[in-house]
């Protein structure tokens, strides 16, 4: 096995195990917590790819940089949110957040 | 990448002294010191008065805006690090983008300060 | 008096702490091994080679040995001076002639001997390893401070931003020991100590910009390098003086001692410990206050840079010296601030002066002011 | 790469998936942030062993320093699910302990065996090192979770476990394909000039989009935080 694929590998384990959370969890932390374990499995990707194939490092840095600020934004609003709602209902669980059900 | 004639091996080295040091203080007391437990001496402490109420307390979020600002300048600085070591190459990226980012910054720092202030607010 | 049952808690606990603690002294020994058979190879040929060894500089000089030794005689300091300036006597019977100067040692021999109180409603696993995390945290900076070219243990190219990494993992620990003490007093003083490090780290890394800028890199050695000619105190004072406030919040020394202010909330994010943990986490935050005071000489002093006569290194000891004397002189002198004015003062004074530190800086290398240090 | 850098890229990875999983299946949710943040320094240290150095430092500040920060403290505000004997808990740690110790030592075993016969090793035979990992993993996270479960719980698990298995399968075909190609695998020097060239030459406007997009999310949280008038 090369290199290349031992990264994308990893960053693969990565993404099924936040895919896991995101479908199995029903709490919204653990939820949020599922979204940050993709996302860096995808700047994971990009690292590697970028290190193992002969592009411009500066470049994948940024792109992957880009996607760290990027998460970090979604973590700053998600988390507002998470607090908002337990604010307004005692309870994180999405499942029971069915007001907008018909 | 590793080895005993570059940096990252003495880090490690220096990483582990410390853990060391600070488990082998950890676990001295375990035969030196006396212990005897009680129920008083292992109550909460809150100076000399018994503990009334709920151990764990909901708190004012007061602060909570300045936290978020932290987050927010944190990846910024981030940028201007890197416009910074760039900075004595001939003013080739100009200052046109840090000025811009910090530009950016400052309404979301004016609002969040301004509401830190009230505590009705929060 | 009632004897509680002793849980299979500490029984498990203490397994896995010496298991680890083993492990690690194994690895630690594996990978000394090799360079400590060189070293006494050569040191009976050619003893002066060894002090320039990596090994002499982990275990002696930049390292461990040297830290320590500064953060205990800067306890001794801060005890005997903030007496003197407070009409009172200090440390004075341990020790000998400059009084009381072995009253440190006497103190931690009393701790190991002291009873470790763990408190029954606290989360035993992190409660107790979170001083163990804050001593390593606060020791690991002093890795990347070079005290020469030649003294420095991981030379990093964006050494700089690892440095604050590190100094930023101390929230997180510190959030941590409030939270499991399961106690008020503690979490009160932990919310404070994190408010004030999140607001405090962002006047620091932008004051830091200063000297990036001026250096053009990243690496803490080409800093103190470039600093041969004029130090950069004098090219950015304002920055300067707001890199020292900031180190002094962090440091939670006493204009901004808020976290642990004794007067209202007994000992803040500390007030659960007791014992061997303390002191860990005291000693950890001495060794910060090293590691601090020197990246400020590297940053801001000109590092290294000093007369012919003395050797570079010990240009770089003296500064250290007194920039952590004034350091710990704070104590003395200033009284403590409410919790909103500090907050409010880091966010609307402190980062608009860094700034316009900067923008004096953009000015004057559009003015052809700064070629001199090319 | 050398072995030695091999077996410390196993290592970090069993490392980082352990922590990924003690992330989601951990009983407390402030367990769950702890060893969030440690998923984070262990993504850290791969980029650290790919030599994008910039990248790593910049995960450490951000992710460790700050969103892991936050995290902790929402879910202290959040409050914890009332507290369980604190033996079982440990008795978890000291099961997963074990798994943690096996897995690596199975890891290092395949490495080295690998690495010694230098085989071409057939595409099927690397899958299954792939997949290994994962499905131990993922039994081990249907087994042990510390949740309290309702009614319907374990068909969220199953849901779960599928879509993670899907997702992994469709990068099976990618990674058999990976293995065909012939990679880069020279020393790369980090240099501050590059990552400086490409974040300020070709992607300076975004950085002061994304500077904006940053700026409107600390402002609709901050909003969001902040009590609305009416409620006491």
């Amino acid at each position: 096995m090369n290199e290349l694929q031992f990264f994308v590998a990893a960053s693969a384990i990565f993404f099924a195990i936040g895919v896991y959370g995101l479908l199995s969890k029903r709490n919204a932390v653990r939820i949020l917590f599922s979204v940050e374990i993709i996302i860096n499995a995808a700047s994971l990707n990009i690292a590697a790819f970028a290190r193992y194939m002969p592009y411009n490092l500066g470049n994948a840095q940024s792109i992957a940089i880009f996607v760290i600020a990027l998460a970090a934004a979604e973590a700053a609003a998600g988390l507002a949110l998470i607090i908002e709602a337990f604010r307004l209902r005692g309870s994180v669980d999405v499942e029971e957040m069915d007001e907008l059900k018909g | 990448m590793f080895g005993p004639g570059q940096g990252l091996y003495w880090f490690i080295v220096f990483a582990l002294l410390a853990l060391i040091s600070g488990l082998l203080f950890l676990i001295i007391p375990f035969f030196l010191a006396p212990r005897r437990r009680s129920a008083i001496k292992e109550d909460t402490f809150e100076a000399g008065q018994l503990p009334p109420g709920a151990k764990r307390i909901r708190f004012a979020l007061q602060y909570y805006a300045y936290l978020l600002l932290f987050l927010l300048f944190d990846v910024t600085i981030m940028f201007l690090f890197v416009w910074a070591y760039s900075f004595f190459g001939e003013g080739r990226y100009g200052f046109a983008y840090p000025l811009a980012l910090i530009a950016v910054l400052l309404p979301p720092l004016i609002y969040a300060v301004k509401l830190s202030k009230i505590k009705e607010m929060w | 008096m009632t004897e509680t049952p002793r849980g299979d808690f500490f029984k498990t606990f203490r397994i896995v702490v010496t298991i680890v603690f083993l492990a690690s002294t194994a690895l630690l020994l594996y990978m000394l091994y090799g360079p400590a058979m060189s070293v006494i190879s050569y040191f009976l040929r050619d003893p002066q080679a060894f002090l320039v060894d990596p090994l002499f500089m982990v275990l002696i000089f930049p390292g461990l040995t040297y830290a320590g030794l500064v953060a205990y005689l800067a306890i001794w300091g801060e005890r005997k001076f903030a007496a003197k300036v407070q009409n009172r006597v200090g440390p004075l019977y341990a020790g000998a002639l400059p009084g009381g100067i072995l009253q440190n040692i006497a103190d931690l021999v009393k701790i190991l001997f002291k009873e470790v109180i763990i408190p029954r409603d606290s989360d035993k696993p992190i409660f107790i390893l979170a001083p163990v995390f804050a001593f390593i945290v606060g020791s690991l900076p002093v890795v990347l401070v070079p005290y020469s070219p030649t003294y420095v243990i991981l030379d990093f190219p964006v050494g700089l931003i690892l440095f604050f990494v590190f100094t930023a993992f101390y929230p997180l620990v510190l959030l941590l020991a409030g939270w499991s003490s399961n106690n008020k007093f503690s979490f009160i003083g932990s919310l404070r100590a994190l408010y004030q490090q999140a607001s405090y780290e962002i006047p620091l890394f932008l004051s830091a910009l200063a000297p990036v800028m001026l250096a053009g890199s990243l690496r803490l050695v080409d800093i103190g390098s470039a600093q041969g000619s004029v130090w950069f105190i004098l090219v950015a004072p304002i920055s300067a003086i707001v890199f020292f406030t900031s180190i002094l919040a962090e440091l939670e020394k006493y204009p901004f001692d808020i976290p642990e202010a004794d007067s209202e909330l007994v000992a803040g994010w500390l007030t659960e410990y007791s014992g061997v943990p303390y002191l860990l986490y005291q000693f950890g935050a001495y060794i910060k206050m090293v590691a601090y005071a020197s990246l400020f000489t590297v940053l801001f002093l000109g590092g290294w840079a000093g007369f012919a006569f003395l050797a570079p290194e010990w240009w770089m000891v003296i500064k250290v010296a007194i920039v952590v004397t004034i350091v710990i002189s704070t104590r003395a002198f200033f009284p403590r601030i409410r919790m909103d004015q500090l907050l409010s003062a880091g966010w609307t004074k402190l980062i608009p002066l860094a700034l316009l530190s900067l923008a004096s800086l953009v000015v004057l290398q559009m003015l052809g002011l700064l070629a001199f240090l090319r | 790469m050398t072995r030695l850098d091999y077996l410390l890229a196993i290592a970090i990875l069993a490392f980082t998936s352990l922590m990924a999983l003690l992330a989601l299946e951990s009983k407390s949710l402030v367990y769950g942030a702890v060893s969030l943040s440690g998923f984070f320094l262990g993504l850290s240290l791969f980029f650290f062993e790919l030599g994008l150095l910039y990248l790593g430092v910049f995960q450490l500040l951000v992710y460790v320093g700050a969103v892991s920060v936050l995290i902790l403290f929402a879910v202290m505000v959040i409050g914890h699910t009332p507290r369980k004997p604190t033996v079982g808990r440990f008795g978890g740690l000291g099961f997963l302990g074990g798994l943690f110790i096996a897995l690596a030592a199975v890891f290092a075993g395949l490495a080295m065996l690998f690495s010694f016969l230098d085989l071409a090793v057939d595409t099927i035979l690397q899958s299954l090192i792939y997949i290994g990992p994962v499905v131990v993993l993922l039994a081990f996270a249907v087994l042990f979770r510390g949740e309290p479960r309702g009614r319907s719980s374990y068909r969220f698990e199953a849901f779960g476990v599928l879509g993670a298995f899907l997702i992994f399968g469709s990068f099976l075909g990618a990674l058999s394909y990976l293995g065909s190609l012939s990679v880069f695998s020279g020393d790369v020097t980090f240099s501050m000039a590059d990552v400086a060239q490409s974040l300020l030459g070709q992607y300076g406007l975004l950085m002061v989009v994304l500077g904006l997009l940053l700026a409107s999310a600390a402002f609709g949280a901050v909003a969001l935080a902040k009590k609305e008038k009416e409620e006491k």
